[in-house]
């Protein structure tokens, strides 16, 4: 456990969050390598189905990021992603995997700082949650 | 790329790149105009890009600007020239020669790429970090600063030497100097914008001597998540968060203090009340807030309502009184604020954690001295001299002027006068250098010499490739290079499933480097690409040329960020960063292999217009457009042209409405590019922007014609209210402010007579029913009031309002009236005035608050402001004609309330006049001409690309289930009649919502297919699983 | 419309594990119009199943498939080519389809997904109302469109009692009084006066008391 | 006469009716039905007896009524529609009569929703004013549903209740005279506390002439507390208690809140008695049988009338 590196997933908004991380880059703001990006034009195309994928390849956590509410640039594409997302960790709930693992999270352009520290803050969650417990199932597996 | 021997060069000098001026340039260059943009600063956005949120949407500044300026940074027929003064104009109108002198940057912007570097070892000297900088608010924050550059103080630095070497790239000049440039120019916009009032010397309120005393552009910046705090609201003087915050109004403005201008600043009421709202929506209960103000002037579109929003919903507290003075407790540093209120007697003093002044804007002495260098009238204010129908021409001939520098005015209202500033501007570039006008083949020929884009090699068909892709590695000079080992990576690369080749390229986006890629996608026979290297967000277009140069589809190349997502993130653990360029390049990979070639979607460009709407508005539109050689056609509902304005007669300053309406209608009815049809109503629409159908029907027979048009502009005014309300059409002596402007002129016998004048303001405005206020009406009873008194110097005309708003300019008129005796007496929703017929007069009966008595006056004329209302069965039939959406009020509601206040959300339709709000003659025209300016960008282009990024249904997955009809937040899909859902390329806006929801995935975005999005995933997982 | 909702996951997972080849069948009408049981939804429930099962060390194979209507036998007929790589079928559709595929496929266990609910329409992107029962003897017409039979609790014919409360159902403030509604609309067609007609006890025969029913049309047979 | 019922009588006396009512036990427990008719005889001129009251099973309604028949009073048999179809009502009707029960009370009855067995199944098969329908046929035309004939048809008094609290307010009056055309005899109303709203539905009921066609009996139920009053007003579906009575009741001690609960009851008789089209009184003192012979006495209503 102590070695753990999590993989994380992260759908970033065009907009706002991949330009975020732009701007994290320029200021030279470090955040941790364990995150992901996976650019999409609007948070609100994140499917269901991206997320659950992402976790069953084996990501630890997968987290969407968005425009700020009210500030979507296809008005609404944030909210209907935040809601997606809330399905995701229902679902993950029945199925006996840490909701948590999943989450939203809102910024904008200009939030280099605020990028890096949600990277920190989800890293360091999934860090503690422990790796993806579908890899543990498969490895126990294969031992016995 | 421009011809220096001409002496018509079509090139427009823009002078300040505020939101205005950044507006008037973007619309010339989109108009195929070339541009020179001149401003002062080190870098564009000039006072909008510090604010922290706009109301009334309250929106994030950042998001919606931003585009803005990377656009004006990018756009090919921009020559952007940054600290940069104008020092001499010669010539005229269509030849001018214009001196600038450019100060040293010290920095070469074609070179530098904002690394940071030199910020790195010498923080001092560095006038600007792109994005948030600690140093707040004296530095942009928004992350598409333009130009991409730093900027040097060379004075403070001691060691140019060392300054110079810290750049590998050889950006920084420690011997720049001063340079004069001689420019020719067709014509020339001012958009220096203004200043901001500096209220230190005013001892009474304390700022510079109290800790907790603000402006408010300073306590924007408090609120700003990159401001100097941070976003965290605490005072300076212990840190803390305030519980009680004071705003005092009219600091500068309306002759209050000592220095300040005698006008209003228009902007500060809605700026205050957004301040507080935005503090009350953060706080909610925990800090109180409380507007100091005299009127409350919330007269711009849907104002009022968001006026009653912060009083209703908010819980800001409003105050009217004028405080005298804001004295420090030393113990615990609150600040007493002391004022008195009409009703009551006493002195009043309430304690604040903080007092933000509401700060008026000042013309500047650097803007006095260019306004003299360009040789144009100034008004007593300092402010460039326009007229009513002209409100953006000042003096001299060829010389425009938008913003606040024509006078004070908020975000809109510039972006507006911008565009029409543009209009006006493009109206003297010689038209072959403007838009593909039509017809005129001379003309045609002039623009086929133009050329600023080249052409690319046909396209290879890919399709039955198998995918060969090729990774080109850029080193970025030691932004890449240095953190991770290059080679290595490219080593790598050759590694991974489905590569080709693999090659580290320098800088990828120099010309050498493309070349190289070029020639390796030819030889290779490539057919997918991947760059690694920087942010496609910035460089996708680039790249995507470069591989329509080496004959491939540009969608089929992917750039994998390792740059300013790792190696500029990561430079401390380059083991880390060397693995995640790993895993960014073969997501990329997995994901290019499933690219496919995809067509932009384009349209052809129908050059006619169609005009709704004959008034004022509608025929400046339509004239504007007609003098540029475009065929308009101008629909009219009444038999005859002029609309509302041909009622009046006067304006508050004086000019002769009639005549100068009746020269518009000869001009318009006459002229060859226009069809006038009236009576004329439009029954149905079709088709897209750039190729509409419309149908009309009109004449006196009401005959049907179909009219092909590409753009529609809007301008079918509003109607003048007459509510039943104080005897009006029921007594003779009870009139509307329009009736009264006509009386005084065609029949001044009967005005003179009257000894007793009552007017009664927002009569059918700010009401229940009509809540927003109507504008223009209490500049309609100072007009009247003072016409009469004209008349007649001993009648007493007793003006009954709720709140004054005479804004700007009109403020002077305003105090003219109470100098020569108008009496105005303030009543309230509660303390409504009553009136009761008279034989031939009115008994007018009110409440006289400073005395606390009830008054009553026995009026010869009793005069209505009773302002407009929308014309609801018309833009209701539009609306839904036109697939238009209408505010509550059934005016038409614009693409973006501040950005975008005279594009509709439908493309390729704009608005003019009081079809959008209601608003006096001048802003109609600026607004009008705006519409022509802004529908020129549309009408210079053949086609329109709509790029491909659109989503795409199966129709043999589709179950008709009507949820992405439903989802789609700009109502695009529809089941069409074959039972499946189909979206419209051309309309949309490539969100993605409806593939995401879309319960038989039946749709894909095209770019973001499912597939492609899962490959990313595919390759980041390979290695693990 | 039918209208359909996913079972528990932990339903479906002791369902099906038995087995370790599943054939995954969503269905292309009701259930995907809402949002139940159509490909998108037969792709999540494949990747929770399979991430359920991989946490306990076994992966399973699911094929997924989602056919035009699993109501009709031609359509469930499509499932021959691939029904012999599967142990068991779990089906995405309404228990209509689930029938039709295991009559169709007598030897292989097929499992519903789904429970279904009721027959409804849609009140909003995302919402869906029970409208009509099915009693096979349609009163709409007396009752100014709005049917007391699948919307008033006590499937009163002569309401409303005594719980209705401001618009709203005495078993909940989320129902609404069916019978406020009919009201206000027989006020609003103008046949207030009908009201007081006493509705007489209604023939249930055509409704399920009197056995499944069947539509045979002659002329198409 | 249509029936041999007492309460008939009284009402064709001209006189004031009195009913109460008494909830059969959760259990095989005769002896708790008897107990609490007792200590109402003399008092009322017949005992409600409820059919598995707020959708919780109790003894059956007809072996509670059969077992006060037994000792000589007058029950009236309640009958929900929620429980049993049609063939079930209609045996246990003919069933009630040849045990010489001649009064009835017909009612849809709460919904399972807010009982003990929420997982039952409703049945429905009628609702209240067919049920009264059903049962007017049997008496009049000597009809089942079905049309057959009923050898001896049972002879009943036919009852339903009226909320004229519940919404839509408007429709109160016509849905009594829809009871009215079905061919109810009596109505007990709901709990009255609002007067006020009670006298407005009373005057619509009257300038219709409804209370020419039917006997109401006005329901009162005495407060036993604050807490009661508080629940009945914000709880009770259909219940509409103003805010004085939780005022009035909280304006006393814990210890004298019964006996002002009672206080308000006797009042609240003494209004309604002034009421035209007012024919009677239900009292329904929940689980507080005790106290009807008080209310009774003091609100002037004893003793009862002596028919034969």
């Amino acid at each position: 456990m102590k070695d753990f590196e999590p993989v994380i997933v992260a759908f970033c908004c065009h907009y706002c969050a991949y330009t975020a991380a732009d701007m994290a880059g320029s200021k030279r703001i470090a955040y941790p390598a364990n995150v992901k990006i996976i650019r999409v034009p609007c948070s609100g195309k994140v499917d269901t189905i991206h997320i659950m994928k992402a976790l069953e390849n084996g990501a630890d956590g997968v987290y969407v990021a968005g425009c700020l509410e009210g500030d979507c640039h296809f008005k609404n594409g944030n909210l209907r992603a935040l809601q997606r997302v809330k399905q995701v960790q229902a679902l993950l709930e029945e199925i006996g995997i840490e909701p948590e693992r999943v989450e939203m999270v809102a910024m904008s352009a200009g939030m280099g700082e605020r990028f890096a520290e949600v990277a920190f803050e989800i890293t360091d969650k999934i860090r503690k949650l422990g790796p993806n417990p579908l890899k543990a199932g498969m490895e126990n597996a294969k031992a016995a | 790329m421009q011809n220096q021997n001409s002496v018509q060069t079509g090139k427009v000098l823009v002078v300040g790149g505020g939101v205005g001026g950044i507006r008037a340039a973007l619309d010339i260059a989109e108009s195929g105009g070339d541009v020179v943009l001149v401003d002062n600063a080190y870098s564009i956005g000039g006072l909008m890009t510090q604010l922290d949120r706009t109301f009334p949407t309250n929106n994030c500044d950042l998001c919606t600007l931003s585009p803005h300026l990377s656009e004006s940074g990018r756009e090919l027929h921009i020559d952007l020239k940054t600290m940069t003064d104008v020092t001499g104009i010669q010539g005229e109108a269509g030849a001018f020669e214009v001196t600038l002198k450019t100060w040293p940057r010290y920095i070469d912007v074609e070179k530098c790429t904002a690394c940071g570097e030199c910020l790195e070892s010498f923080p001092e000297c560095i006038r600007f970090t792109p994005g948030l900088d600690h140093r707040a608010p004296t530095c942009m924050r928004y992350p598409q600063a333009t130009p991409w550059s730093y900027s040097v103080d060379m004075d403070k630095c001691n060691d140019p030497e060392a300054l110079e070497k810290t750049c590998k790239i050889g950006a920084i000049l420690p011997d720049d100097e001063a340079k004069e440039t001689l420019i020719e120019v067709s014509a020339v916009i001012l958009a220096p914008g203004a200043s901001i009032f500096d209220p230190s010397h005013l001892d009474h309120f304390g700022k510079g001597l109290y800790d907790n005393v603000f402006t408010s552009l300073e306590y924007e910046r408090i609120l700003s998540a990159s401001g100097p705090t941070g976003g965290i609201l605490v005072r300076p003087s212990d840190g803390k968060q305030p519980k009680r915050i004071a705003w005092i109004q009219c600091v500068g403005s309306r002759g209050i203090q000592k220095g300040a201008a005698s006008y209003c600043s228009s902007a500060c009421c809605m700026f205050a009340t957004k301040e507080a709202i935005v503090t009350r929506e953060r706080f909610k209960d925990d800090i109180e807030t409380v507007i100091f103000y005299m009127d409350m002037r919330t007269s711009g579109k849907d104002y009022e309502l968001y006026y009653q929003r912060a009083k209703d919903e908010f819980g800001v507290r409003f105050v009217r009184s004028r405080p005298h003075s804001v004295v420090q407790n030393p113990k615990d540093m609150n600040l007493a604020v002391c004022y008195t209120q009409d009703e009551k007697s006493e002195n009043i003093t309430e304690e604040f954690d903080m007092v933000v002044l509401s700060t008026g804007f000042m013309i500047s002495e650097e803007t006095r001295e260019m306004a003299e260098v360009m040789g144009i009238k100034l008004n007593p204010h300092g402010f460039a001299e326009t007229a009513s129908f002209k409100p953006v021409e000042t003096s001299r001939p060829g010389i425009f002027v938008c913003g606040m520098f024509e006078s004070p005015k908020d975000i809109p209202e510039t972006m507006v006068q911008g565009s029409a500033a543009a209009c006006k501007a493009l109206g003297i570039v010689p038209r072959g250098k403007q838009a593909k006008a039509p017809a005129d083949s001379a003309v045609e020929n002039q623009w086929d010499d133009y050329d600023g884009y080249e052409a690319f090699p046909p396209e290879r068909d890919v399709t039955d490739e198998t995918p060969r892709t090729g990774v080109f590695v850029c080193d970025c000079g030691f932004n890449i290079g240095g953190v991770i080992d290059v080679p290595a990576l490219v080593d790598y690369c050759k590694t991974i499933a489905g590569v080709e080749v693999a090659i580290a390229v320098g800088h990828g986006c120099s010309g050498e480097s493309q070349k190289n890629i070029e020639s390796y996608i030819k030889e290779h026979q490539l057919n997918r690409v991947v760059i690694g290297g920087c942010s496609p967000r910035t460089h996708e277009t680039k790249f995507q040329d470069m591989v329509r140069r080496a004959g491939l589809n540009k969608y089929l190349v992917e750039i994998a960020n390792i740059r300013d997502q790792d190696t500029w993130v990561h430079r401390d653990q380059p083991e880390i960063a060397a693995n995640k360029a790993r895993e960014l390049i073969r997501m990329a990979v997995a994901r290019v292999k499933l690219s496919i070639p995809l067509v932009d979607y384009t349209l052809p460009m129908n050059k006619d217009i169609l005009v709704v709407g004959g008034g004022v508005a509608g025929m400046t539109s339509a004239l504007a457009l007609a003098d540029r050689g475009f065929k308009v056609f101008l629909a009219e509902r009444s038999p005859r042209l002029g609309g509302m304005a041909a009622n009046i007669r006067k304006t508050l300053e004086g000019e002769d409405v009639r005549s100068k309406v009746a020269e518009m209608i000869e001009r318009t009815m006459n002229h060859e590019k226009i069809q006038v049809m009236a009576p004329a109503i439009i029954v149905d629409h079709s088709g897209m922007p750039g190729m509409f159908t419309t149908g009309v029907q009109s004449g006196p027979q009401m005959f049907y014609t179909s009219i092909k048009h590409g753009v529609t502009i809007l301008a079918t005014g509003a109607l003048p209210n007459k509510p039943s309300e104080y005897l009006l059409n029921e007594h003779d002596a009870v009139v509307t402010q329009l009736e009264l402007d006509e009386r005084i002129e065609d029949d001044p016998d009967s005005v003179k007579n009257a000894a007793n004048v009552v007017m009664i303001q927002c009569v059918g405005s700010r009401t229940k029913e009509n809540p927003n206020c109507s504008r223009v009406c209490c500049q309609a009873a100072v007009k009247n009031a003072l016409r009469i008194i004209d008349l007649n110097p001993d009648a007493n005309i007793i003006v009954l309002y709720r709140d004054m708003r005479t804004y700007g300019f009109q403020e002077d008129y305003y105090k003219e009236a109470r100098e020569k005796g108008v009496i105005f007496v303030r009543y309230s929703l509660e303390t409504k005035p009553a009136v009761e017929a008279d034989e031939d007069k009115v008994t007018v009966t009110f409440n006289e608050p400073i005395l606390g008595i009830k008054a009553s006056v026995t009026a010869d004329i009793l005069c209505l402001s009773t302002g407009f209302i929308s014309d609801d069965e018309s833009t209701e039939d539009l609306g839904f004609i036109f697939h238009l959406q209408r505010t509550d009020d059934g005016y038409f509601l614009e693409d973006h309330i501040k950005l975008r206040p005279v594009d509709l959300p439908v493309p390729g339709f704009f608005v003019a006049g009081t079809a959008h709000s209601p608003k006096n003659i001048r802003e109609s025209i600026a607004q009008a001409q705006a519409a022509a300016g802004r529908a020129q960008t549309l009408l210079s282009q053949d086609e329109i690309n709509l790029g491909a990024s659109v989503a795409k249904v199966d129709g043999k997955k589709c179950a008709a289930c009507l949820i992405c009809v439903r989802a789609c937040p700009y109502s695009i899909p529809f089941i069409n009649a074959d039972g499946y859902s189909e979206i419209d390329p051309a309309r949309c806006h490539g969100c993605g919502i409806c593939a995401a929801e879309c319960p038989a995935k039946a749709i894909q975005l095209m770019q973001f297919q499912d597939d492609q999005i899962l490959a990313r995933l595919d390759g980041l997982f390979e290695r693990m699983n | 419309m039918i209208t359909a909702e996913r079972k528990p996951m932990e339903e479906i997972i002791e369902s099906v594990r038995p087995y370790n080849r599943i054939l995954l069948v969503g269905c292309n009408e009701c259930v995907t119009v809402c949002a139940a049981g159509g490909r998108k939804e037969v792709g999540i429930l494949s990747s929770a199943l399979q991430m359920a099962f991989m946490q306990e060390g076994k992966t399973l194979d699911i094929k997924e498939l989602t056919l035009e209507r699993q109501c009709d036998p031609e359509y469930v007929e499509e499932l021959v080519t691939v029904i012999d790589q599967a142990d068991a079928v779990l089906s995405m559709a309404c228990g209509c389809g689930v029938q039709e595929v295991a009559r169709r496929y007598k030897d292989k266990p097929v499992y519903p997904a789904l429970n279904t609910l009721f027959m409804g329409a849609a009140e909003r992107q995302g919402v869906w109302a029970e409208r009509c029962q099915g009693c096979g003897d349609c009163i709409l017409g007396l009752t100014g469109g709005i049917c007391p039979v699948a919307r008033c609790s006590k499937r009163l014919l002569n309401g409303p009692c005594g719980g209705s409360t401001a618009g709203k159902c005495e078993i909940s403030q989320d129902v609404d009084c069916v019978w406020q509604l009919i009201w206000d609309r027989m006020k609003a067609l103008g046949i207030e006066n009908r009201y007081e007609e006493v509705m007489t006890a209604k023939d249930w025969r055509t409704s399920r008391d009197g056995g499944p029913r069947k539509i045979i049309r002659e002329d198409l047979v | 006469m249509k029936t041999e019922s007492v309460l008939e009588k009284v009402f064709n006396s001209g006189q004031l009716a009195v009913t109460s009512e008494c909830g059969p036990p959760r259990g095989a427990l005769p002896e708790k039905v008897i107990e609490k008719a007792k200590m109402l005889e003399g008092y009322v001129d017949a005992i409600n007896v409820t059919d598995n009251q707020t959708a919780m099973v109790r003894m059956s309604s007809l072996a509670a009524c059969i077992l006060i028949k037994q000792i000589g009073l007058d029950p009236i048999f309640q009958m929900v529609t929620r429980d049993r179809n049609r063939l079930a009502m209609q045996s246990d009707i003919i069933g009630a009569y040849s045990h010489g029960i001649n009064t009835m009370l017909c009612l849809s009855g709460d919904h399972p929703h807010f009982g003990d067995h929420p997982m039952a199944a409703n049945v429905y098969d009628l609702d209240s004013v067919q049920l009264v329908q059903t049962v007017r046929k049997m008496r009049d035309e000597g009809k089942f549903q079905g049309g057959d004939d009923i050898l001896n048809p049972p002879k009943m008094f036919i009852g339903a209740a009226a909320n004229p609290f519940a919404d839509p307010f408007e429709l109160r009056v016509a849905r009594l005279a829809k009871k009215i055309n079905a061919g109810v005899d009596f109505i007990q109303t709901q709990c009255i506390y609002n007067m006020a709203k009670f006298e407005t539905w009373m005057q619509g009921v009257c300038d219709r002439g409804l209370d020419k066609k039917v006997h109401i009996m006005a329901g009162i139920t005495p407060m036993k507390s604050v807490g009661m009053a508080r629940y009945m007003k914000n709880r009770v579906p259909g219940m509409d208690v103003p805010d004085e009575i939780v005022k009035r009741l909280a304006g006393v001690s814990k210890k004298e809140q019964p006996q002002e609960g009672i206080k308000i009851a006797v009042e609240q008789i003494q209004r309604l008695k002034e009421v035209p089209g007012v024919h009677g009184f239900h009292i329904m003192a929940i689980e507080w049988e005790q106290k009807v012979p008080e209310i009774v006495e003091k609100a002037g209503l004893y003793p009862r009338p002596e028919i034969k």
